[in-house]
């Protein structure tokens, strides 16, 4: 169940990213999508009752959840966050060009 | 009013005094992220990321105007190149060390001390450099450019 | 054995390199750029010669064995696809000698250039999902910026494109990775495959249908293909022909065929699928193709249709089929290439990009016009040169396999294609030259030696593709027709 | 855990107002929010790697984002062109999408009882095999260090898309 909520924000990031006509809102559909892949993965890996897969010293053995998708996740937020500084980047200079961040008015190419 | 907008001298003495405070125990709180990686949460990127901010802390006080003079884009971007060259040549050791790519070289060491787990803090100060140097190029990228025929911009 | 991770770590490191020679004369970065392609081909074809009888090597990275660590594969596909992609970037970069003359910061785009390259290698050589959508990251980041590189407001515009649909497939890839870990517990394709080999549950078709808009998405098949239109022509010409000839090709097509056969196993409805995105798309790109006025625009539509036969060379999933389909993509992407830097040759000379503009180029530019016409020919199926066996082995396995309507579908676009490259040389290349075109040159020498390579090699590949058939693509063949058997062979040795 | 399940919902909200808001400005915020209940969320499912990099990286990207509305003057979103026909298209487009996702996704197993084959392995072996007392690490460094290298390599990727990006020149003639 609690998979279908991260799917959810995934959706309504989609959604947004189909529908809006502003570049930057279309930005923050693609953050938000990636948000929900984060929090997807980290729930694949979570264990009852289980701890951070650090050792410590006294206790070696204990039920440590899954340490894959972590590091998965932290390569991709990593990912997203560069994304998100060459996207931002992209957008001044559209605005720069454009003078606007409308989707619609941003069509000198045809088709 | 975003602070980003201000003129090139930067906000009030206040808050650049309370930044000239605050970065170097930042920088060093970062530093020792990166060491100690291997033992506690953290780790390259998240140090690297935040020995970059207390630079971009200093930037947003202080305005562009220290941006364009004392901490330099080139000096950045040379460190990102130089972090991520050592992370290349850890991993081309390994083949000629132990026959393999990103063979872990270095011997083990005890656990849960610093001097451990091979080449894994090499790894992490490689990657510290790289993140700080291209966290802190990027953000003096975009604040640095103008858009000149735009309404907004300077 | 240690040939294979090079394939990443030169290009990597030329990369960060260049990226450091921002006060060194422009000669120097030319000349380290180019050694470092000029090496991986040099690289690619030994590895070539050194595997023998589809034998197939694993990579162990840092000594950790699989599903542990992550391991790189070479077989036959493998090797076919380095071939393409490092052969096509040498000549991407001798001919960007010149032509990003034209341009500021020539070393950070070659530094770009050299990243996309080791994305693309790292995508082809690697065995794992995780590591599929990093490298499949960096291998389109790098692809974004470069088509921006003019910083035009209408390269702006078509880069921002497809960016937005480029992230929105990457994270699409990602979320099926998830799911698939979630189901299996492992990340590397070969025990994904022998876990789920024989199962069929809605999770599995799920991650599939990701997938499939993911890697579909990236490349270009027709519902998901608003992006390619704008991108491939306004990248500068050697990064079209990188893009158009090999990125769609090793980042969609390569990606699709890999999961789809060798991880999931295909079944009926998937080759049916294959085949229907086929025909649409190599209908729909044709189509398209005929109406347009824009050089460069043209030929990326006829990008999409030409995709749309590789497609349904593998949906149909016969050797003639499949053989057709891998022979294609080489071919395409050498012909493909070769009509892309053309029209970055016509546009260094003349400075436009329509075609009802220029007209009787070729007595002006006499290896542009020849390059050209050999290119046109190629890709529209006449005889001596590769596009006729290509497409001629993908008629073959579609007879074979009894699909006589999309056979007459396949013929009847193949003489649409002959149509609109016809157009493009009698509107381009001959004809009376304009007045104002009088008094212009051939393009620079390294401009000059890529096209009449790419065009020897079209001619070549048609002649002498028996030989090329035994040695390269059978191996490649194999691979796909042994489908599952691919995870036996990994965990096996 | 039924404050995964609230976090989550706070998560949905904060995106529902980040899509919907018609200022750019409020959009960043509660972006912002979404990612702090993220990093909460990473807390309660014992990431605290994850909950790290989230927050450090939830400030820059904050900056930058509100590097970028600063650009417009006027914050309120350009009213598009309602084509009714294409939205409803989209939704429902969606709610298929949303079904056919909720059938295959209770597939999963459990949530709270992953599969592990892989990760069994790391956490037995992995401080003998890599000396690393943090595992997330040592799977980071050593087992998949060769991820660690692309994604540092994408990270540089995009910096340096963005410095070419952003560079004033393009063309050397006109």
């Amino acid at each position: 169940m609690v998979f279908f909520l991260s799917f959810v924000i995934f959706l309504i990031g989609l959604y947004c990213v189909i529908t809006k006509k502003n570049l930057l809102k279309i930005v923050m559909g693609i953050v938000i999508m990636e948000y929900a892949v984060n929090f997807f993965l980290v729930l694949l890996g979570y264990r009852k009752a289980g701890v951070a897969p650090i050792v410590v010293e006294g206790a070696r053995k204990a039920n440590f959840v899954d340490p894959l998708p972590q590091a998965m996740v932290l390569t991709a937020i990593v990912i997203s966050i560069a994304t998100l500084a060459f996207i931002v980047a992209m957008c001044i200079r559209i605005y720069e060009k454009y003078h606007t961040f409308d989707v619609t008015e941003i069509r000198r190419l045809k088709g | 009013m975003s602070p980003l907008k201000q003129k090139e001298k930067g906000m009030t003495n206040i808050v650049k005094i309370v930044a000239k405070f605050v970065s170097p125990p930042i920088v060093l709180f970062g530093i020792y992220m990166v060491l100690h990686g291997h033992l506690t949460p953290g780790g390259g990127f998240p140090g690297g990321v935040i020995v970059a901010s207390a630079f971009i802390l200093l930037i947003l006080a202080f305005g562009r105007e220290m941006a364009s003079q004392k901490l330099k884009l080139s000096t950045a971007s040379t460190l990102e190149s130089i972090g991520a060259l050592i992370f290349l040549s850890l991993a081309l050791i390994g083949i000629a060390a132990g026959g393999w790519f990103f063979f872990n070289f270095l011997p083990k060491g005890e656990p849960l001390r610093i001097l451990s787990a091979g080449f894994i803090p090499l790894a992490n100060i490689g990657i510290g450099l790289k993140v700080s140097g291209g966290i802190f190029a990027v953000f003096v990228t975009l604040i640095m450019f103008r858009i000149t025929t735009g309404k907004g911009g300077r | 054995m240690n040939i294979i991770p090079l394939f990443i770590a030169i290009p990597l490191g030329v990369a960060f390199v260049l990226a450091l020679m921002g006060k060194a004369k422009e000669i120097a970065c030319d000349l380290v750029a180019n050694g470092a392609t000029f090496c991986l081909t040099v690289l690619s074809l030994v590895l070539l010669a050194l595997i023998k009888d589809n034998q197939v090597l694993v990579y162990i990275m840092g000594k950790w064995l699989p599903p542990k660590g992550i391991n790189l594969v070479l077989d036959g596909l493998s090797i076919l696809m380095l071939i393409v992609v490092n052969t096509i970037a040498f000549f991407a970069t001798l001919y960007s000698v010149s032509y990003m003359k034209r341009f500021t910061a020539k070393h950070r785009f070659y530094s770009l250039f050299m990243l996309m390259l080791a994305g693309m290698n790292g995508v082809v050589l690697t065995g794992d999902f995780f590591n599929l959508f990093v490298f499949l990251e960096i291998a389109s980041i790098a692809s974004y910026a470069l088509v921006a590189f003019g910083v035009e407001a209408e390269e702006l515009e078509a880069s921002f494109k497809y960016m937005v649909m480029g992230s929105v497939a990457s994270i699409l890839i990602l979320f099926s990775v998830g799911l698939l870990y979630g189901l299996t517990g492992s990340l590397n394709m070969a025990d994904i495959g022998s876990i789920i080999q024989g199962k069929k549950n809605l999770l599995l078709s799920f991650s599939l249908v990701l997938f499939l808009a993911g890697f579909g998405l990236k490349a270009a098949i027709i519902p998901f293909h608003a992006w390619l239109p704008d991108a491939h022509p306004s990248a500068p010409a050697p990064i079209s022909a990188m893009l158009s000839g090999v990125l769609i090709k090793a980042l969609g097509v390569y990606t699709i065929t890999r999961v789809f056969f060798n991880v999931f196993g295909m079944t009926l409805q998937l080759s049916w699928t294959l085949m229907i995105l086929g025909v649409i798309s190599m209908i729909g790109g044709g189509l398209l193709a005929i109406r347009q006025s824009d050089f460069k625009r043209l030929l990326a539509y006829s990008s999409i249709s030409q995709i749309g036969y590789i497609m349904i060379g593998l949906g149909c999933g016969n050797y003639w089929g499949l053989l057709g389909a891998l022979f294609h993509l080489f071919n395409h992407a050498s012909f493909k290439a070769l009509l892309f830097l053309n029209s970055g040759a016509v546009e260094y000379s003349t400075g436009t990009r329509k075609l009802k503009e220029m007209g009787g180029l070729s007595k002006v530019m006499p290896v542009t016009g020849t390059t050209s016409t050999i290119g046109s020919l190629s890709i529209s199926g006449i005889p001596p040169f590769n596009g006729f066996w290509s497409k001629l082995f993908i008629i073959i396995g579609l007879v074979q396999a009894g699909h006589f309507v999309l056979t007459v579908l396949t013929i009847l676009v193949s003489v649409l294609t002959l149509a609109y490259y016809l157009r493009v040389q009698r509107y381009a290349f001959f004809g009376t030259l304009k007045e104002k075109w009088a008094q212009i040159k051939e393009v620079p020498t390294p401009m000059c030696i890529s096209m009449i390579v790419l065009a020897i090699i079209c001619i070549g590949t048609g002649i002498l593709f028996y030989p090329l058939m035994k040695a390269v693509f059978e191996p490649a063949v194999t691979v796909l027709q042994e489908g599952t058997k691919y995870s036996a062979l990994i965990l096996g040795g | 855990m039924w404050e995964i399940y609230a976090l989550a919902i706070l998560m949905i909200v904060g995106s529902i107002v980040a899509v919907q808001t018609r200022y750019l400005l409020s959009a960043v915020i509660s972006l912002a929010v979404v990612g702090l209940a993220l990093c909460v969320a990473f807390l309660y499912l014992q990431a605290p790697d994850c909950a790290i990099t989230q927050i450090v990286v939830e400030v820059i990207a904050l900056v930058i984002l509100i590097r970028a509305t600063g650009i417009e003057k006027d914050l309120s979103e350009i009213k598009g062109r309602r084509e009714i026909f294409a939205l409803v298209s989209v939704i429902i487009f969606i709610v298929v999408f949303a079904a056919f996702a909720f059938r295959a996704l209770s597939l999963l197993p459990e949530f709270g009882s992953p599969v592990m084959k892989v990760a069994k392995e790391y956490i037995e072996k992995g401080l003998e095999q890599t000396g690393s007392a943090n595992l997330v690490t040592s799977v980071l460094l050593d087992f998949r260090a060769y991820d660690t290298l692309g994604e540092a390599t994408v990270l540089f990727t995009s910096i340096l898309g963005a410095i070419v990006v952003l560079r004033e020149i393009g063309r050397k003639h006109r």
